[in-house]
């Protein structure tokens, strides 16, 4: 099971601020590639859009990831989509 | 010795003031500070700002801020609060404080931590007035700030 | 809007920072802070700083920095509180509080006013410690940075 | 009646803190290098050495004067010699 969360204006624009995938066992190693097809239909092109716009960042396990549909994900793992952060 | 705190409430600066005085010796000879306060949005005295994060992350990623504060300048002490949640305007929403032996390095890590936040704290910031809601996103001349501070 | 004073007895940095923020309206979005602390000198703990001035003369020379703060940046409110007379480690020495609508020009102005203290206010410090007494001087590196704020 | 002021290091050279010039009221105007004569007498040679030393400015009524010496005073006016300042 891979917990996904969405912040912010991202969080409105999937219209939900969680989704759980549970993908078949078989799909070993599972790749955040495959998250993200999944999550596709889930959310509607507008959502999809708004994920994986230019200047979105992906976090597993609350560490930014690099060239992230490579990275291996385990059941557990928690994937985050960030828009651009802004504190202070 | 640094003390980072992410809360929904709100902090007073005399208490923090006096927490950091107590951590500080004798050869501390400066303390910087910084509050940022909600403003009005777009003259709507109504106006509001709401902060998000992401538990956990939000915390690691200002730690990471402190500490880098301290690999570059001799920090005696350092404290950041920072809120979330809904806040109305004049509220407090973020508390850096710095103590160094010297004016230069307690004014430097203030300045660069309070830059930092703007770009790489994990915060989202949503501003309603008048209506109109939008979020809210860290400027060119922030990113350029943040960006100033060279070298590593 | 500023407030000077040049006083014998201590500050309240929770009194001054509350009446600061009483003088902003809800466009003014940071403070920025500096304190001075007496250090213990050459680690004698029983060291002392006296500190001399010219009545007079030295509020005015404290006003001509804070105007000059004023015109360079677009600040809300600034107080400074400058003490005289026998200081202990660890006693609060100076204070400057300032506010503006951006951070950017606060902690300008904060820093400019400190920097421009240590090279232009009339007072003077007299360090005992150790059985030993000697008048302290703006250092080099204060004078470059107080120079450093150029243009006017 | 001109009113002398010595502040910090040269209020311990001048060993005192404050000096009053009557002059003759005859000498008028009277020039701040009057002064300054009549100082050096009250002085010795340290107190008067440590006055005049490169780093020392000096004051009349509260304001910085350049070229001294020139500077026309009137009774009532105050001097002041200031070694090099430092607060903050």
């Amino acid at each position: 099971m891979i917990r996904v969360l969405f912040f912010a204006s991202l969080r409105e624009a999937a219209g939900m601020d969680a989704w759980t995938y549970s993908p078949d066992v078989a799909a070993s190693p599972l790749r955040l590639s495959s998250v993200l097809a999944a999550l596709k239909p889930a959310l509607g092109p507008d959502g999809y859009a708004a994920l994986t716009a230019e200047n979105v960042r992906i976090a597993v396990n609350q560490e930014f990831v690099d060239g992230a549909a490579r990275i291996d994900l385990k059941s557990g793992d928690e994937v985050a989509f960030l828009p651009p952060v802004t504190g202070g | 010795m640094s003390r980072i705190r992410i809360q929904a409430g709100g902090f007073s600066v005399d208490e923090e003031w006096s927490a950091l005085r107590e951590r500080l010796d004798a050869s501390a000879g400066a303390v910087a500070a910084f509050v940022g306060l909600a403003r009005e949005v777009r003259g709507d005295e109504d106006s509001c700002l709401e902060l998000e994060h992401y538990p956990g992350m939000t915390e690691r990623s200002v730690a990471a801020i402190v500490a880098e504060a301290e690999r570059r300048w001799s920090l005696a002490a350092v404290t950041v609060i920072h809120r979330v949640g809904r806040l109305r305007p004049t509220d407090q929403i973020v508390l850096v404080l710095t103590a160094s032996a010297h004016r230069s390095e307690a004014l430097a890590a203030c300045e660069f931590i309070i830059d930092r936040l703007k770009t790489d704290a994990i915060f989202w910031k949503r501003e309603t007035a008048g209506g109109d809601t939008r979020w809210v996103e860290a400027t060119d001349q922030d990113l350029e700030r943040s960006k100033g501070w060279v070298g590593g």
